[in-house]
C-alpha cells in the first residue's frame, strides 16, 4: 500500500480513536465513583454538542467574531451546563437509587438518555436535522501525496490527549481522585473517613458530564456537523471500548477505543468490496477479545479473596 | 352538522427520520384542514396519525390498528419502504385502500397485485434511470458508490449500478456500504480516494448524506456528490451551508414549486406555521390525502366504493402533476425531477447554470 | 462534669424495631471508656448513630458542646470523631498506602500525612512490607491492621473502636490494647466497643454494658467485674 | 492408623507473597486439629488449596486415599470436605433454608425432569431435607428453627455464623474445615458454639475437624493437637500444652507471659 | 402483622379482587381511544396504584399470591380469557395483547437466564429475532408442522446462542453485558448486510396452521365472530401458561437454588459441589430456547420479519421490562410487559412527544418504587406449604 494512504488511514484511525477514548473514559469515570454504568453519557455528549452550538449562534447573533474567543466561551458554557446536568442527574437520579439493583441504574439513564435525546429532537430548532457546527479551528493543511495533513486534526489530538491525561492525573495522583475510588469500593467506610460523600458523586458527575460535553464539541469541530443522534452510537461504542479495554482503568479506556476505531479501519480496508461488513468484524473480534481476555485487555487486579 | 369521517395517515413521527415524517404528517394535515375548510365538502374529516417509527414491527401493529378500525376509511401511509413493504398484506388482509406518500422501493406495489395498495410517488428504479443518464451524459467515467446497509440504501444501489451499467459509459470503481448510524466514513472515504472517481454516488438519506459530504471535504476529496432522494431536504442545504453547492439529486415527479398547486401548497403550508418544512414528500403525502379526501367525496365513506375508484385513477390533477396509476396501483410518473443545489437551494438543473456552463462541477467537460 | 460525648436517650432504627431503646451514657474527655454487651445488643448501631450512619431516630448526641445527632457523616468527623468500624472495612482495590491516605482525608497537610504514616509503619512493620498490596488480597488479620491504622490516620480528639481485635492473634491482641492505650495516653479519648472482656476493663476508665438497646449496668472496671450479671455473661 | 487428610510440601505463592512454604501436615480422622498462627501465616490459604479454590503451586494434598491437589472445588466437597469461610459468605437474599441447601448440594436430587415434572417426587425429597436441616438449626439456636424461610440479610453476625457451619454440616462430610468460627462472639456465645459444634460430632463420631482460631480457650478446650504456622511453615506440632510452652511459639504468636 | 402472617395462610381474596380491578382497568385502558380520557385514565391508575402501596393494601395482595399461587395463577387465566373476549372482534386489541403474551414468554427466559444465574443478555431480541426468521424461512421452504418450526425456532435460538457460550462463561457482570452487546448489534447488521434472508428488507412469514386450521382466517361461531387474531391470542396464551409454568417449577426447585446461589457467590457455590458451568448453560440455553420459541410465534402473528425489528435498542427494551417488573419475579414481569408495551402504544395521540412521556413514566416508576414493581419474594418451594 501507498505510504501515504497508509498514514492517511493512522491518522484517520487516530482522530475516531480519541473520539472513542474520550467517551470511554467517562464511562471509566462513572465506573470508577459508583460502580454504576451511566448509560445517557452519550446523550449528554450530544447535549453538550447543542448547546455549544446555540452558544455559537448566541454569540454570533450578538456581533462575535473571533474564532479563538467564540471557541473558548463555547467549551466554557457547554463544559459549565453538562457540568451543571451532571449534577442535577447524580442528585436526583442516581443517588435515590443507590441500594436498588445496580442495573436499575442502567435502565434509568438509559432512560434519561432517551428523555434528552427526544428533548434535542423536539425542542432545539428543527432539531431533528443534522446541523452545521462551525469550522473554529485553524484549516490549514497539508496535501502529502495521499495524506493530506490537517492543523485542526493535530490540535485537537493534543487537546484530547491533554484531557485524558488530566483526568488520568486526576484519579490517580489526587485526594480527590482516592475519595472518588474509595467511595465507589464502599460508600459509608468513606463516609466514616471524613470523606463528603454526596459532594464526591455530584463533582464526578460534573466532570464526568463535562467530560461529555468536551467531547461533543470535538465531534462537532471534528466532523463540522452534529446531530440528534451522535451520542446514541458513540455511548455504546464508549461502552463498549471502556468494557474491552478493562473498567476502571482509564488507560483501558484509551486502549479499547483505539483499539475499536483501529478495528473499523482495518475492517474497511481489509473488505473492500464487502464494506457493509466491517462492524460484523468489528463485533466479532470484541466477543473474541472477551472470551480471550474475560475482563478485558488491561485487567482489573484481583481484589477479593476468600 | 355534516357526517363525520375519519381518514389515517402513517409515517415515522420519531426516530432519526422523523423529520420526513413529520413534514408528511403536516402536510396530510393541511390537505384534510383545507378540506374541513371548504364549506362545500360534504363530510368532516378527522385524521388518525400513527407512528411507525420507521421500525417494520411496529409498522405492522399500527397498519393492523388503523386497517382493522371501520370507521378509518383509508389512508396515506409509510415513508420508510421497509415499514411500507411490511404492511401491504395487512392492509390486503382487512380491505383497506391506501395511498403510499414517501416510501420509494419498486417491491411495495411490484410484488403483488393488491387492488388496496396505490403510490403516488414514483419508484427508485425511475430517478436512478434519470440519474445515470445524467451523469453518464456529463461525461463522467468513474464512479464510487456509498449506499447505506437499510433496504433505501441498497435498492438504490441495486438500481443504479444497473442503470449505469445500461448505459455503459462510466464504470464503478468501489461500492461500499455504511450503517445508518455510523458517523465517521473516512476510512471509506481514504479508499475512495485512492480509487479517484469524478463522481460519489450516495443512496441514502439526508443525515448521514451531510456527514459524507462534509468528510469528503475534510479528506479534499473533489469529487461531485450525486445524491438521490433521500437528500432533498432543506436539512441537506441547512446542515452542509456551502459545502451543499453542486450536489445532484433526483426525485420523482414535477418539482413542487413549478405546479400551479405547488404554489397554493406551499403558502397553505406555511400560514399553517408548522414548525417543521414539508419536506421532499410533504407534497406527495398532501396529494395522497387529497386524492383519499376526492374519492370519498366522489363515492362516499365506503372501503370498497373507494378502492373500485382509485383503480380507475388516469390523468388525475394534483399537485405533484398528473396521476395515473397502473394496473399495480404505481403511480407511472413519467417525469423526474433533476436538482442541483445552487446558492443553497435545489435548482432544477435544466434551469442552473450548472447546465448552462455558466458554472462547473468539478471535472464537469 | 458533663463529658466530651453526651448520648441521652437515643433511640435508632433500621426498617422497623428499635434497636436502641434510650441510651444515654457519657464520656469523659481523655478516658477509655468501654462498651460491652452481647452479640445484636445494639453496640455497633450506638457507634453508627454517633457517626450518622445511621441517625438516631430521637434522642440527643451532644459532642464537646455541639449537637451532632443529625449531622452529616463528614461533618461528624471534622467534629473530630474518627473510627475504626466493625468488620475492618478496608478498601480492598486501594493499596495500603492508600488506604491509610484515606483515612488522612480531612487533614490537609500533605506532611503530616507522611509523618503519621510512618508512626503507623513502625507499629505494624507487616504494613510496611506491604504497602502496595491491595487490601482486598490480605489475611484477616493483615486486614484489621489496616483498619486500625487508617482510623489512626486523622488524630482525632473521640476515636471509636468497634471490635478491633476480631481476627488478631493473641500476640498482636495485647499488643493492640497497648496501641490503645499509647493512643489515650496522646490525649485520645476513646470509646471501646470489645468482646475481649478481661483485657478491655483492664486499660478502661469506665464501662457500660447494653443489653436489648439499652445500658444496663455502667461502672468502673473494677465494679463491673463485681458485678453478677456482667460475670455471668463474659467470664463465664 | 493412616491419615485422612495429608499434605506434603505445599507451597502457595501469590506474586511475591509465599502463603505457603512447603507446609507437610497430617489429619488423622476423628481427630480435632487446631491450625493457629499469626495473621498472615497461611491458615486461610492452607483450606482454601485443601478445598480446590487455589491451586497449589508446589507439593500435594491427598484426601482419603485420593490426591486432591489438582482436582475442583466441588469434586472435593463431594468427597466429603466441608468449610465455613473466615468471612462470611451466606447468600444474603435467600433464605436460612435455601443457604443451608446450598450445603446439601450432593444429596439433592439435580435432574431437570426430577425438578420440574416429578414434582411429587420433589416434594418428597424437599420434606426430608427441610427436617434434617430444621433439626441442625435447632442444635445451634433454637429460635431460627421458626424462621427457616426468613432471608438471612436480616439476622445478626452471630446467627449468620451459626447458619453458615449448618451450611457446612449438612451434608454430613468426613472433614470440616472452620475458619475463626467465633469471631466477634463473647466468651458465652463462643462456649456454646463450641458446645454445638461437640454435641454434633457427638452423634457422628468419625467427624474430623480442622479449626482456626485465635481464642486460645477455645483451642486449649477443644482440640486433641495443635498445628503452628508461621510464614507459611510449620514450626510447632501436639497437644495445645506442649505447644503453648515453645518458646517459638510464644514469641511468633502468643507473646510471651 | 406480617409476621402472623407467616404461621397463617394468608387471605385469597386480595389477590382476586386485584385480578378483577386489574383486568377491568385493562380493559377501559385499551377501549378508550380518546386522548384525554386514555391520559385521564393512566393518572388514576398511578395514583390508585401509589395510594394502595401507601396504604398497605398491597401487601395484602402480595401475600395472597404467595401463598396462593395456583388458584390466582387460574384466576388469572381467567381475567386474561376475559379481556380476550371483551375484545373478541378487535383485531388490534388483540394483536396487542397477543404481543403482550409473547414478549412475556421471551422477558421469562431471560428472566431465567438475568434474574436467576446472573447471566446478563442484552441480545434478547436477537434471540427472538432468530426465532422469527426460523418461521419464516421455514414456513415457505418447508411443510414442517407449524407446532415444529415454533420448536426449531427455540432450539436454533440456543443453538445460535450456544456460540457466545465460551465468552458467556468467561466474563461476569458488565463484561458479560459487552459480549452480548456486540452479538446484538452484530446480528443485526449481518441480516442488514446479507441478502440470503432478505435483506433489510426482511421476509414474510406465513400464517400458522395446525391440522388444517388456519389461524389467518376470522372465525365464526354460531353468529358470533371472532377476529382470526383470536387463534394467535390463544395459543400464545397456552405459550405464556406453560413457560410460566416452566419457570416457576425452575425457581421452586433445587435447579432455581442453584441459579441463585451461583449468582450471589460463585466460589461459595463451587466449594459445595455447584458446577457453576453447567448450570450457567442450562440457564442461558433454556433462556434462549424460550424467547426463540416467543420470537417464532411473533414471526407468524406479525407477518413479518425484518432486522429493524430486532436492533440494541429492542434488546433494551425487553431488559428493562425485566428490571420494572421486579427481577426474578415472573409476576411483575408479566405486568410490566403490559406497561412498556401498551402505554406507548397508547400514547400514539400524542404522537411524536411520546416517547419522551414514556421515558419520563419509566423514570418516574424507577424513583418511586427502585426495586422493581414486584420485587421478588423469598423462595417458596409450595405456596403455602407448612411444616
Ligand atoms: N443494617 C441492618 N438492618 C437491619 N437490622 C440490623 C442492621 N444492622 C443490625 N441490625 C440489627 O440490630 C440489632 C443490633 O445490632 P448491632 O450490630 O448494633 O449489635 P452489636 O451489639 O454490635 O452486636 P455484635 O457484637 O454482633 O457486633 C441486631 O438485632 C441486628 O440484627
Ligand atoms: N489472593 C491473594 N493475593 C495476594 N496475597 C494473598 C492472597 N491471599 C493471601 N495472600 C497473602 O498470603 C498470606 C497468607 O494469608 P492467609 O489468609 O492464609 O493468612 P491467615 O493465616 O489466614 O491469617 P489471618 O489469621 O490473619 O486470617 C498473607 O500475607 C496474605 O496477604
Ligand atoms: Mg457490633
Ligand atoms: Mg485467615
Amino acid at each position: 500500500m501507498d505510504v501515504g494512504l497508509f498514514a492517511q488511514y493512522v491518522m484517520n484511525g487516530l482522530m475516531l480513536g480519541m473520539m472513542y477514548a474520550l467517551v470511554a473514559v467517562g464511562f471509566t469515570l462513572f465506573f470508577g465513583v459508583l460502580d454504576i454504568i451511566k448509560f445517557s453519557h452519550g446523550d449528554v455528549l450530544t447535549v453538550g454538542a447543542f448547546v455549544a452550538l446555540a452558544t455559537f449562534a448566541g454569540l454570533h447573533a450578538a456581533g462575535f467574531n473571533s474564532q479563538l474567543l467564540d471557541l473558548v466561551i463555547m467549551l466554557a458554557v457547554a463544559t459549565l451546563a453538562m457540568a451543571a446536568l451532571g449534577m442535577l442527574i447524580a442528585r436526583y437520579l442516581v443517588m435515590p437509587l443507590r441500594s436498588a439493583p445496580a442495573l436499575n441504574t442502567l435502565l434509568i439513564t438509559l432512560m434519561l438518555g432517551t428523555v434528552l435525546r427526544e428533548a434535542v429532537r423536539l425542542f432545539y430548532p428543527q432539531g431533528a436535522n443534522p446541523k452545521p457546527f462551525p469550522a473554529l479551528l485553524p484549516q490549514n493543511s497539508i496535501d502529502l501525496g495521499s495524506l493530506n495533513l490537517r492543523l485542526d486534526n493535530a490540535l485537537m489530538l493534543a487537546a484530547g490527549a491533554a484531557v485524558i491525561v488530566g483526568l488520568q492525573y486526576l484519579l490517580n495522583r489526587t485526594k480527590l481522585g482516592l475519595a472518588i475510588r474509595a467511595v465507589a469500593q464502599d460508600e459509608e467506610t468513606a463516609r466514616t473517613m471524613g470523606v463528603n460523600f454526596t459532594a464526591i458523586v455530584l463533582v464526578t458527575f460534573a466532570i464526568g458530564s463535562g467530560l461529555a460535553a468536551f467531547a461533543g464539541v470535538m465531534n462537532g469541530l471534528y466532523y463540522n456537523e452534529i446531530n440528534f443522534g451522535i451520542g446514541l452510537y458513540l455511548g455504546v461504542i464508549g461502552f463498549s471500548a471502556a468494557i474491552i479495554g478493562g473498567l476502571g482503568s482509564i488507560y483501558g479506556a484509551i486502549l479499547g477505543g483505539f483499539l475499536f476505531a483501529g478495528l473499523q479501519t482495518v475492517g474497511t480496508v481489509l473488505l473492500p468490496f464487502a464494506s457493509a461488513y466491517k462492524d460484523v468484524f468489528a463485533f466479532a473480534v470484541v466477543i473474541a477479545i472477551m472470551a480471550w481476555r474475560p475482563t478485558g485487555l488491561i485487567q482489573e487486579k484481583i481484589s477479593e479473596r476468600v | 352538522a355534516k357526517d363525520k369521517v375519519k381518514v389515517g395517515f402513517i409515517g415515522p413521527l420519531t426516530g432519526g427520520v422523523s423529520v420526513n415524517g413529520i413534514g408528511g404528517r403536516n402536510s396530510a394535515d393541511l390537505a384534510v384542514k383545507l378540506r374541513n375548510a371548504d364549506a362545500k365538502a360534504k363530510y368532516e374529516y378527522e385524521l388518525v396519525v400513527l407512528d411507525d417509527e420507521c421500525k417494520p414491527n411496529v409498522a405492522v401493529q399500527v397498519a393492523t390498528k388503523m386497517a382493522a378500525d371501520k370507521d378509518i376509511i383509508a389512508a396515506a401511509t409509510h415513508y420508510c419502504s421497509a415499514t411500507a413493504i411490511a404492511t401491504v398484506d395487512t392492509y390486503h388482509k382487512f380491505g383497506f385502500p391506501v395511498i403510499i406518500w414517501g416510501a420509494v422501493l419498486p417491491d411495495i406495489t411490484y410484488r403483488n397485485k393488491y387492488a388496496e395498495i396505490h403510490r403516488v410517488n414514483g419508484t427508485m428504479i425511475n430517478q436512478n434511470d434519470a440519474n445515470a443518464e445524467l451523469v453518464s451524459k456529463l461525461g463522467y467515467k468513474t464512479v464510487a458508490v456509498i449506499h447505506d446497509t437499510t433496504d433505501y440504501g441498497k435498492g438504490h444501489n441495486e438500481y443504479f449500478s444497473k442503470a449505469l451499467a445500461k448505459i455503459g459509459k462510466a464504470k464503478i470503481v468501489g461500492t461500499f456500504g455504511v450503517t445508518a448510524e455510523q458517523q465517521d466514513f473516512t476510512a471509506e472515504l481514504t479508499q475512495i480516494k485512492a480509487l479517484n472517481p469524478e463522481v460519489i454516488y450516495f443512496g441514502g438519506l439526508t443525515p448521514i448524506g451531510v456527514r459524507i459530504r462534509l468528510q469528503m471535504d475534510k479528506l479534499g476529496i473533489k469529487a461531485v456528490f450525486d445524491g438521490t432522494s433521500g437528500i432533498v431536504s432543506d436539512a441537506y442545504i441547512q446542515g452542509l451551508g456551502p459545502l451543499a453547492e453542486g450536489s445532484l439529486a433526483f426525485r420523482e415527479g414535477a418539482p413542487t414549486e413549478k405546479l400551479p398547486g405547488g404554489k397554493f401548497f406551499m403558502e397553505k403550508y406555511n400560514a399553517q406555521k408548522y414548525d417543521n418544512p414539508p419536506e421532499a414528500y410533504g407534497a406527495f403525502a398532501y396529494a395522497a390525502m387529497d386524492m383519499i379526501l376526492n374519492t370519498i367525496e366522489k363515492v362516499g365513506p365506503d372501503r370498497k366504493k373507494v378502492i373500485a375508484d382509485l383503480g380507475n385513477v388516469k390523468d388525475r390533477d394534483s399537485i405533484v402533476g398528473k396521476i395515473t396509476f397502473d394496473d399495480h396501483g404505481q403511480n407511472t410518473v413519467a417525469v423526474i425531477t433533476k436538482y442541483v443545489i445552487q446558492d443553497g437551494k435545489f435548482v432544477e438543473w435544466d434551469d442552473s447554470e450548472y447546465a448552462s456552463g455558466k458554472r462547473k462541477l468539478p471535472g464537469q467537460k | 462534669m458533663a463529658g466530651m460525648l453526651e448520648i441521652d436517650g437515643v433511640y435508632t432504627a433500621y426498617d422497623k424495631a428499635d434497636v436502641l431503646q434510650g441510651v444515654s451514657l457519657s464520656v469523659q474527655p481523655g478516658s477509655i471508656a468501654c462498651l460491652l454487651g452481647s452479640n445484636g445488643s445494639g453496640k455497633t448501631t450506638l457507634v453508627r448513630s454517633i457517626l450518622g450512619l445511621t441517625p438516631a431516630r430521637a434522642g440527643r448526641i451532644v459532642f464537646n458542646g455541639t449537637d451532632i445527632t443529625r449531622l452529616a457523616t463528614h461533618k461528624v468527623v471534622a467534629a473530630g470523631i474518627a473510627c475504626i468500624p466493625e468488620g475492618r472495612k478496608v478498601f480492598p482495590k486501594l493499596t495500603v498506602e492508600e488506604n491509610l491516605r484515606v483515612g488522612a482525608y480531612q487533614e490537609p497537610s500533605d506532611k503530616i500525612t507522611q509523618s503519621r504514616m510512618a508512626d503507623i509503619f513502625r507499629t505494624f512493620p507487616r504494613l510496611a512490607e506491604r504497602r502496595t498490596q491491595l487490601a482486598g488480597t490480605m489475611s484477616g488479620g493483615e486486614q484489621a491492621m489496616v483498619s486500625i491504622g487508617r482510623g489512626l490516620m486523622c488524630a482525632p480528639k473521640l476515636l471509636l473502636i468497634d471490635e478491633p481485635s476480631l481476627g488478631l492473634s493473641p500476640l498482636l491482641v495485647k499488643e493492640n490494647f497497648n496501641i490503645i492505650r499509647q493512643i489515650n495516653e496522646r490525649g485520645i479519648t476513646v470509646l471501646l466497643v470489645e468482646q475481649n472482656v478481661h483485657q478491655t476493663l483492664a486499660i478502661s476508665h469506665f464501662g457500660f454494658v447494653l443489653s436489648k438497646g439499652r445500658v444496663a449496668t455502667s461502672g468502673t472496671p473494677s465494679e463491673l467485674a463485681d458485678r453478677s450479671e456482667v460475670r455471668d455473661a463474659y467470664f463465664g | 492408623m493412616t491419615a485422612l487428610l495429608e499434605a506434603r510440601g505445599v507451597v502457595k505463592r501469590f506474586g511475591g507473597v509465599v502463603a505457603l512454604d512447603g507446609l507437610d501436615l497430617a489429619v488423622t480422622a476423628g481427630e480435632i486439629i487446631g491450625l493457629i498462627g499469626p495473621n498472615g501465616s497461611g491458615k486461610t490459604t492452607f483450606f482454601n488449596v485443601a478445598t480446590g479454590i487455589y491451586a497449589a503451586n508446589a507439593g500435594n494434598v491427598m484426601f482419603d486415599g485420593a490426591d486432591i491437589t489438582r482436582v475442583p472445588a466441588r469434586a472435593i466437597y463431594r468427597a466429603g470436605v466441608s468449610r465455613t469461610f473466615q468471612r462470611s459468605r451466606l447468600s444474603l437474599p435467600l433464605s436460612i433454608f435455601d443457604n443451608i441447601m446450598i450445603g446439601n448440594h450432593k444429596r439433592l436430587n439435580q435432574g431437570l425432569w426430577f425438578n420440574l415434572v416429578k414434582r411429587g417426587d420433589f416434594k418428597r425429597e424437599f420434606e426430608a431435607s427441610y427436617h434434617a436441616a430444621r433439626a441442625l438449626v435447632e442444635v445451634f439456636e433454637p429460635a431460627l428453627a421458626g424462621r427457616m424461610f426468613e432471608p438471612v440479610a436480616g439476622l445478626p453476625m452471630i446467627d449468620r455464623r451459626r447458619i453458615e457451619i449448618c451450611r457446612a454440616l449438612i451434608s454430613e462430610p468426613k472433614l470440616l474445615l472452620l475458619d475463626e468460627p467465633s469471631a466477634g462472639m463473647t466468651h458465652d456465645e463462643t462456649a456454646e458454639l463450641m458446645n454445638d459444634i461437640l454435641l454434633v460430632r457427638e452423634r457422628k463420631k468419625d467427624l474430623t475437624i480442622i479449626i482456626v482460631e485465635h481464642e486460645m480457650g477455645v483451642i486449649e478446650r477443644i482440640t486433641n493437637r495443635c498445628v503452628v504456622l508461621n510464614f507459611g511453615r510449620k514450626i510447632a506440632e501436639g497437644p495445645y500444652r506442649d505447644v503453648a510452652a515453645d518458646a517459638q511459639v510464644q514469641e511468633a504468636y502468643l507473646g510471651v507471659a | 402483622m406480617a409476621g402472623d402472617a407467616k404461621t397463617s395462610r394468608a387471605a385469597v381474596w386480595p389477590g382476586i379482587i386485584a385480578l378483577a380491578i386489574a383486568a377491568g382497568y385493562l380493559i377501559a385502558l385499551l377501549a378508550v381511544e380518546k386522548q384525554s380520557l386514555i391520559i385521564a385514565l393512566l393518572a388514576v391508575g398511578i395514583i390508585v396504584v401509589i395510594a394502595a402501596a401507601w396504604f398497605g393494601l398491597l401487601d395484602g395482595v402480595s401475600h395472597a399470591f404467595s401463598d396462593h399461587e395456583d388458584a390466582l395463577g387460574g384466576f388469572a387465566i381467567l381475567a386474561l380469557l376475559a379481556v380476550g373476549a371483551f375484545f373478541h372482534e378487535d383485531h388490534f386489541v388483540l394483536l396487542l395483547v397477543t404481543t403482550v403474551l409473547l414478549y412475556s414468554v421471551a422477558t421469562l427466559g431471560l428472566n431465567i437466564q438475568f434474574g436467576y444465574a446472573g447471566v446478563l443478555n442484552f441480545a434478547g431480541a436477537s434471540f427472538f429475532g432468530i426465532g422469527a426468521y426460523t418461521s419464516a424461512v421455514l414456513n415457505a421452504h418447508t411443510a414442517l408442522p407449524h407446532l415444529i418450526v415454533l420448536l426449531i425456532g427455540g432450539l436454533l435460538a440456543a443453538l445460535i446462542g450456544s456460540l457466545l457460550l465460551l465468552p458467556v462463561l468467561r466474563t461476569r457482570g458488565h463484561y458479560a453485558a459487552v459480549v452480548t452487546i456486540a452479538f446484538a448489534l452484530l446480528f443485526k447488521t449481518f441480516l442488514e448486510v446479507n441478502d440470503v434472508l432478505g435483506g433489510p428488507q426482511g421476509m414474510q412469514v406465513k400464517g400458522m396452521t395446525i391440522l388444517g386450521w388456519s389461524f389467518n382466517d376470522n372465525i365464526e361461531i354460531g353468529g358470533i365472530s371472532l377476529s382470526f387474531y383470536m387463534n394467535y391470542f390463544m395459543i400464545s396464551l397456552l405459550l405464556l401458561i406453560g413457560a410460566f409454568v416452566v419457570v416457576r417449577r425452575l425457581e421452586r426447585s433445587w435447579i432455581g437454588l442453584n441459579l441463585d446461589a451461583l449468582r450471589l457467590d460463585e466460589t461459595a457455590a463451587s466449594c459445595f459441589g455447584l458446577d457453576v458451568v453447567r448450570w450457567k448453560i442450562t440457564a442461558f440455553l433454556i433462556g434462549n430456547f424460550l424467547i426463540g420459541v416467543a420470537g417464532a410465534m411473533f414471526g407468524m402473528v406479525g407477518s413479518f420479519v425484518a432486522p429493524n425489528n430486532y436492533t440494541f435498542a429492542d434488546s433494551l427494551i425487553l431488559v428493562s421490562i425485566l428490571l420494572l417488573g421486579g427481577i426474578g419475579n415472573p409476576w411483575g414481569l408479566i405486568v410490566a410487559t403490559f406497561i412498556v408495551v401498551v402505554v406507548p402504544e397508547k400514547l400514539q395521540t400524542i404522537q411524536e412527544y411520546r416517547f419522551l412521556l414514556y421515558a419520563l413514566l419509566v423514570i418516574g416508576v424507577l424513583l418511586f418504587r427502585p426495586e422493581g414493581l414486584l420485587p421478588r419474594p423469598v423462595r417458596r418451594y409450595f405456596p403455602g406449604w407448612q411444616p
